[in-house]
């Protein structure tokens, strides 16, 4: 950009914390991320109720002082169940979307450091993966491997990375002759440490970005599997919860409404937290 | 890319002449460069293929449960039906053989043979096509120009009411699982309000023919299409956003108003190509997604397409059917990747000059 | 319903030939459409090649039978007029109806029939082996008389041929099947039968079309224009279909149990309750061959640590009936409930389990189970928790997992690699056909729906062996008796519940449902009242 | 002689989230017809911003807070936009620093500059297209047949820089406005690039605001000479006698520095200390950090701009106050 007004602001940058929280969305968006956080450490010890107990109420309660999201058809307390619920899909948000930046960021940084065949290779893998229709390779592999919490996770992170590994193989690649690189390379740091302790804090944005957003496609999927009666049933994700208390949707709306709010919020912060840390990571964002 | 009839009505006639020479010559190279590039994107495609086949076997023999339950629904039954269904359908051969014999009939668009609806895989599957690519084609259509427009007019004014009034809408449709979000517009849309068809392509009961018929079938279009868009939507728009709000602030942007072009000229001759570039790809790397995607809204809309084909595949794990869908939406998702790269060389000429 | 009368089912009605089923009515009205919501697509039309009940409710307009039931579980004539049992009862003759075309124009003659089960259901019928050995010859006597020759009495084979989903006795065309492979004959997918309506179209993933057979040999009948099957997955979407009014009917096994209660209170709607003759028990299979369940004394203490009312109460949402015998109480004359003495009692419970060597460890539990379920039977699911929940109060753990269906089925029927499994099993229409199969020594076989508890009582096994053949009604009433008194002693399941065998109609639906086969019986009868 | 351009005691600010940019701050230009006139300066010191707010193209948040841009009669501070829009492209071209990034990148080099022909002079699509492929001729493009229907990825640093040119006196504008036209160059095609909008210059009779660091551009090709700093003009001046009585410090700073051509860099980085925030510009002459002959009254009030005496430059110094 040659406007000018990059350099004016260069001078005195407003913090890292200002431009995220700037925009008002994210910030809303982190402070529920945080709550349902909260509710998921706090609610199990908080909530009076077993959520796994049936009969700690009258059957299909309608939202009450006692239970203040009223109980399902066996009589369980839907709050209770939620907040383990929440703790469930977040979990799987949050360990999915690790583990494909995990793998995004590995095969980014070698794709994109080494170059040559090694990048010909992974590039060609992350594009057959990018084709692969991901949802429906994710129904199969918990389809076929059984319907446990970690398959579940396995198999939406084990799809995910490709989109973040492109996008960290830029900016290896953009970043890997720039001077300060080049001169820990004279002085004989090793390629493990160069790639990860020079070029990868520098390239991390992006990632940290994606990751957010993949928390809430993580969430979102693991609920599409629980529709297709794929969720883990000794686990009550939200998503879980949401497709089981569908068949009772209509006579009693309540059990629905809390854990498809719930997973509607969490996906929305999610999404309201990722845009808010692109402006902080996108350059082009800031100057404003 | 935009050309002019070069008919040469005034100005200077001779200038015209070597101009119309000069397109010419420039035309023929480029449609030399264009098909050459299009010959390398087709051939990049077939590793992926075959690659898929692969991964699609593999994954699938890993699997346990025994397909010849599929087969035989839920009666019970002895022994020895068991071990004929078994021999009849070739499931007591070592597993290279069985996927020697897959390759080898994959090549030729056999795909197998369904246990669970006995009947050709591929032909199942191409029976249904055309009415996933119905629903997918208006959801990505109306989702893809709703998109750009209201990315447009989002990128247009960052952080403005509108950019954050369309943020906002487009994240709340794209929040919620989309199974909830269908039953909901159901009961709403369809129970509620009286407006929509529940389920089904068509009306049945009362069978119509030539315009009736499309009118029935866009009525029950209308609600799947939606809640199926809505996803895509929001990807589309806040691609378009965020690429708008970078073109935006870019420098030709600034001579083309140095130039005197006026705003909207500015927006959508200048800025809109390019910001739509990565937007189209996103479209294509979407495309599988989507297809996938619509196991969820056919089975909640009863929408007698792909989806629905798959949800009673993975119920009856019908393992020629799986493979079977798992490498045609591949195939699907390889056309719609080599589609876009070509729309793309078509809006980018750059690319052809790698 | 109304019409639905308490008699007692009589097995050896075997002179009831000239019964007439149709009910009497005033007038019936022409015409209409009428939509069923089926929850999945069928795998096939014509009946030799699945057991899958769908596509069987298909099937069942386009093809006829030899006989039918009326609710009463008696045999009816369809395309046999009457017949005649010899006094051994080993012989058959059936009288068919001269009338009868099949939609071709071609008439249905006694070649037909024999071609059916010779050449079809002998050598193709998924279930042939649970009857088909038993018989000696089936054969055409002239151009309308069918004769059908047992090597043992077989009392239920009426009832058996009445129920086509198992015995195969759709009539087949012979002129188009003869000479090619049955399984690949393209009539398959454009099915020609004799019944009260014509193939029309299937428009695969969609619906199934069918027009009235204006040459059904039933006078008068059908009286729809149309049946339409639809396919709707989504249980949701499939009881949203039925109260917009795009369907008309929805068959016992897909109706929402929480629904029931609203719907039926609507008058736009209906619940036609009557009993099913498949006679469908929610049962917990308990694996009898490994561990604490080995042991009779924990099954019974299991049984008396659970509580079936609150089972059905809660998981059916008192849409059916808790359980009390290993036999449905549809089948009046061989139900006995008496044996059931395990009403909730956690101190009994307790004891047992103390006695039978299974103390509570420190922390109050005394072991470990599995209950299994399959996906897509939420009742079964909330069956299995409420039975987990149940049974800490006896200090007994439970670990409830779901597989889908095919992996749940390979579990706990070919490996065996359970504890204990929700299942529904059909007690009907005669126990004979259906009960046997589960708890009889021979029926541990890595078979699905068979006796994969590996539990083994030769006492039973004797009794089953001799009903088989036994003629005389009083003494197979007996022999029932008997076998349940064992089976509740033994307890190698314990029954849960009955099934909800209640459809859900349109108010405007007249006689879609005259017998006990609501789900899968021909809708000739069947018109709207406007 | 009569002006193309008059800008009176110009004052804008950028109203960031920060605070208040002073990115222009009381400047007056004045550029005749037919003449080269330079506006020199660090970067970051306003002289973009001078250029853009001719244009007004200027980031939504930047205000005018007084004073008028007098183009052929019009005050372009007040102007509605649709007359803007004539004047942008038709009264004045503006060409840019990086020839690459200012041209589009998906549109042909002829399309683009048909595009400024059609925008002014309601011309027909072939009647553009020749008037471009003949601004293509008269920036002495060779073979402009061929290079109207190139993309500007196909195209050098040079021409690339020509097509800008061409596309900014496509309609023959009184003023040119080159902003950086060279930097980003080779040194010999910077020369060939200067040299062509010199010719223009005569062959168009029009003006030419260059806007440029580099002082010996301004001494080849241009009369008088603006040195801005701080958003602020410090020293006012025919180029002759910038060059050989520079009066302000900092004009003194910045000649030496050019003079030393191992040093010449965009940041003038022999100028000890670093170039004033304008969101918080220093108290009293803006200069007086790293002025080298700082004394009292610098820190605390701001010098005017005055004549240094009659025929002479304007200069805004306390030491010229002091002299006087």
């Amino acid at each position: 950009m040659t406007i000018e007004t990059s350099s004016f602001t260069v001078a005195s940058q407003p913090s890292g914390l200002r431009i995220f929280f700037r925009n008002r969305a994210s910030a809303v968006g982190t402070a529920v991320l945080i709550l349902l956080v909260l509710l998921a450490v706090l609610g199990p010890v908080l909530s009076p109720y077993d959520p796994l107990s049936i009969g700690v109420g009258e059957t299909m309660a309608p939202p009450s002082l006692t239970h203040i999201f009223g109980t399902d058809e066996l009589g369980r307390d839907i709050f209770s169940r939620a907040s383990l619920g929440v703790g469930v899909s977040l979990f799987v948000g949050f360990v999915a979307a690790a583990m494909s930046s995990t793998i995004a960021i590995l095969i980014g940084c070698i794709s994109g450091y080494f170059g040559a065949f090694v990048d010909d290779v992974l590039m060609r893998m992350t594009e057959i993966f990018q084709v692969i229709p991901r949802f429906f390779l994710a129904i199969l592999l918990v389809a076929f491997f059984g319907a446990s919490i970690v398959n579940i996770v396995i198999a939406i992170g084990l799809l995910s990375w490709p989109e973040s590994a492109r996008v960290i193989r830029a900016e290896v690649m953009s970043l890997k002759n720039r001077q300060y690189v080049s001169s820990a390379r004279i002085a004989g740091a090793s390629t493990a440490s160069i790639i990860f302790g020079e070029i990868l804090p520098n390239a991390l944005g992006p990632v940290i970005v994606n990751a957010t957003l993949q928390v809430g496609q993580a969430m979102l999927l693991e609920a599409g599997l629980s529709y297709l009666g794929l969720g883990d049933p000794n686990r009550i994700s939200l998503g879980l919860m949401l497709h089981q208390s569908q068949e009772i949707m209509r006579t009693a709306w309540w059990a629905t409404a809390l854990p498809g709010s719930l997973i509607f919020f969490a996906v929305l912060a999610a999404n309201l937290v990722g845009d808010g840390l692109n402006d902080l990571f996108n350059p082009r964002a800031r100057a404003r | 890319m935009v050309e002019a009839t070069s008919k040469a009505n005034g100005g200077d006639a001779v200038a015209t002449d070597v101009a119309a020479a000069g397109k010419a010559r420039a035309k023929r190279g480029i449609r030399f460069r264009y098909a050459r590039y299009v010959a390398r994107r087709l051939l990049q495609a077939v590793p992926i293929i075959v690659v898929i086949v692969l991964i699609n076997f593999t994954l699938i023999q890993a699997a346990p449960g025994d397909p010849v339950y599929a087969l035989i629904g839920q009666m019970e039954t002895t022994p020895e039906y068991i071990a004929q269904v078994r021999e009849e359908f070739g499931l007591d051969e070592p597993l290279p053989q069985q996927f020697l014999s897959y390759i080898a009939k994959i090549a030729t668009f056999d795909l197998g043979y369904s246990f669970r609806f006995r009947q050709d895989v591929s032909g199942l599957i191409f029976e249904r096509v055309p009415a996933t690519f119905l629903l997918m084609g208006t959801a990505l259509v109306i989702s893809s120009l709703l998109g750009i427009g209201l990315g447009v007019i989002a990128g247009r004014r960052p952080f403005g009411w509108t950019d954050n009034a369309a943020t906002i809408f487009a994240l709340a449709g794209f929040s919620m699982p989309v199974f909830w979000l269908g039953q909901l517009v159901l009961l709403v849309f369809a129970l509620k309000l009286p407006w929509f068809p529940v389920q089904g392509m068509v009306s049945l009961r009362a069978p119509s023919h030539g315009w009736g018929y499309i009118a029935s079938v866009l009525h029950h279009l209308v609600l799947p299409a939606t809640v199926y868009g809505i996803y895509h939507l929001t990807l589309i728009f806040r691609m378009t956003r965020i690429k708008m709000m970078d073109v935006l602030v870019q420098d030709f942007i600034t001579t083309a108003r140095s130039k005197g072009a006026g705003e909207r000229r500015v927006l959508f001759v200048h800025a809109l190509p390019n910001a739509i570039l990565p937007v189209i790809t996103v479209i294509g790397y979407n495309f599988g997604f989507m297809l996938a995607g619509s196991v969820l809204v056919e089975t909640v809309f009863g929408w007698p397409g792909l989806g629905r084909l798959m949800y009673e595949a993975i119920n009856a794990r019908d393992y020629p059917l799986l493979l079977g869908l798992f490498v045609v939406i591949s195939l699907f998702v390889i056309i719609a990747n080599v589609l876009t790269d070509i729309i793309y060389a078509l809006i980018d000429p750059r690319i052809l000059y790698r | 319903m109304q019409w639905m009368r308490m008699l007692a089912f009589a097995a050896g009605a075997f002179c009831a030939a000239l019964m007439v089923a149709t009910p009497p009515v005033a007038a019936q009205q022409r015409g209409g459409t009428m939509v069923i919501a089926l929850s999945g697509e069928p795998s096939a039309l014509v009946g030799f090649l699945h057991t899958d009940t769908g596509g069987h409710s298909i099937a069942a307009n386009i093809f006829s039978g030899l006989v039918g039931l009326n609710e009463d579980f008696e045999p009816v004539p369809e395309l046999a007029r009457s017949w005649e049992i010899s006094k051994d009862g080993l012989t058959y003759t059936f009288h068919l109806d001269p009338n009868a075309r099949f939609h071709d124009g071609v008439p249905v003659t006694a070649e037909d029939v024999a071609f059916t089960f010779n050449d079809v259901v002998a050598k193709y019928h998924p279930s042939r082996g649970s009857w088909w050995p038993n018989v000696e010859s089936a054969t055409a006597e002239d151009e309308h008389t069918f004769v059908m020759k047992l090597k043992k009495p077989f009392p239920p084979l009426l009832t058996l041929l009445a129920y086509q989903l198992r015995s195969g006795a759709e009539i087949l065309p012979k002129h188009i099947y003869e000479g090619s492979d049955p399984m690949t004959n393209p009539a398959n997918e454009h099915p020609i039968g004799s019944g009260a309506f014509k193939f029309v179209e299937w428009s695969k993933g969609s619906h199934v079309v069918l027009e009235r057979n204006d040459d059904y040999f039933m006078e008068g009948k059908p009286y729809l224009d149309r049946l339409i099957f639809q396919f709707i997955p989504d249980p949701n979407t499939r009881i949203l279909a039925f109260e917009r009014g795009e369907v008309d009917f929805i068959d016992y096994t897909a109706v929402p149990h929480n629904e029931v209660a609203r719907l039926a209170k609507d008058p736009r709607f209906k619940l036609l309750t009557g009993a099913d003759a498949i006679a469908v028990q929610g049962m917990w299979l308990l694996n009898v061959r490994k561990g604490p369940l080995a042991k009779n004394e924990v099954r019974q203490a299991l049984s008396y640590a659970i509580d079936v009312n609150e089972i059905s109460d809660k998981a059916l949402f008192g849409a059916g009936r808790p359980a009390h015998s290993f036999l449905n109480s549809n089948l009046k004359w061989a139900f006995n409930g008496s044996y059931d003495v395990y009403d909730r009692d956690v101190e009994k419970a307790n004891e047992l389990l103390d006695e039978a060597g299974y103390p509570r460890g420190d922390n109050g539990i005394r072991f470990t189970i599995n209950i299994l379920w399959a996906a897509g039977r939420p009742y079964d699911g909330k069956s299995a928790e409420i039975i987990r929940d149940q049974l800490r109060d006896v200090g007994v753990t439970a670990d409830v997992k779901t597989y889908d269906r095919p992996t749940f089925i390979e579990k706990v029927f070919d490996q065996w690699d359970f504890d204990t499994a929700m299942q529904l099993y059909s007690t009907g229409p005669d126990p004979a056909i259906s009960v046997v199969t589960r708890y009889h020594t021979k029926q541990i076989n890595h078979s699905p729906f068979t006796n994969a508890m590996g539990y083994s009582n030769p006492e039973l096994d004797k009794i089953f062996d001799e009903d088989a053949s036994e003629v005389n009604e009083e003494k197979r009433k007996e022999n029932w008796d008997e076998a349940q008194k064992i089976l509740m002693q033994d307890l190698p399941a314990i029954p849960v519940f009955e099934f909800p065998d209640g459809h859900l109609a349109n108010a405007r639906l007249m006689d879609a449902v005259t017998g006990p086969y609501g789900y899968f019986q021909s809708r000739h009868n069947a018109w709207f009242k406007d | 002689m009569t002006d193309v351009l008059r800008i009176d005691d110009l004052t804008m600010h950028l109203e960031t989230e920060l605070g208040t940019v002073r990115a222009v701050e009381n400047l007056s230009l004045r550029v005749d017809e037919g003449e080269a006139v330079a506006l020199v300066g660090e970067s970051g010191c306003g002289k973009s911003m001078t250029a853009l707010s001719i244009m007004r193209l200027l980031p939504p948040y930047a205000r005018f807070r007084s004073g008028s841009i007098r183009v052929a009669g019009k005050d372009l501070v007040t102007a509605p936009e649709r007359a803007m829009r004539q004047i942008r492209g038709g009264t004045i071209g503006m060409i840019f620093q990086d020839p690459l990034t200012f041209l589009n990148p998906l549109r042909q080099v002829g399309e683009q500059i048909a595009e400024a022909v059609r925008l002014h002079t309601g011309a027909g699509r072939v009647e553009a297209d020749a008037q471009a492929l003949e601004a293509l001729r008269r920036v002495r493009i060779a073979d402009a047949e061929n290079v109207v229907h190139n993309y500007p990825h196909q195209l050098s640093g040079g021409m690339r820089q020509r097509v800008l040119i061409a596309i900014a006196v496509a309609c023959r504008p009184s003023l040119l406005i080159c902003d950086e036209p060279t930097t980003a160059l080779d040194v010999t095609i910077q020369a060939q690039i200067m040299e062509l909008i010199d010719n223009l210059r005569h062959e168009l009779g029009t003006a030419v605001l260059l806007i440029t660091h580099d002082l010996g551009l301004v001494a080849q090709y241009c009369s008088r000479v603006y040195v801005m700093y701080a958003g602020q003009v410090v020293e006012d001046a025919g180029v002759r006698e910038i060059f050989q009585h520079p009066r302000h410090p900092y004009t003194q700073a910045l000649l030496q520095s050019s003079l030393r051509p191992d040093r010449v860099s965009e940041d003038f980085a022999v100028i000890d200390g670093q170039p004033p925030q304008l969101l918080a510009p220093p108290p009293g002459c803006r200069f007086h950090p790293r002025c080298p002959r700082v004394f009292d009254p610098c820190p605390s009030a701001m010098p005017g701009l005055d004549r240094a005496g009659e025929g002479r430059a304007m200069v805004r110094c306390h030491l010229e106050e002091a002299h006087q």
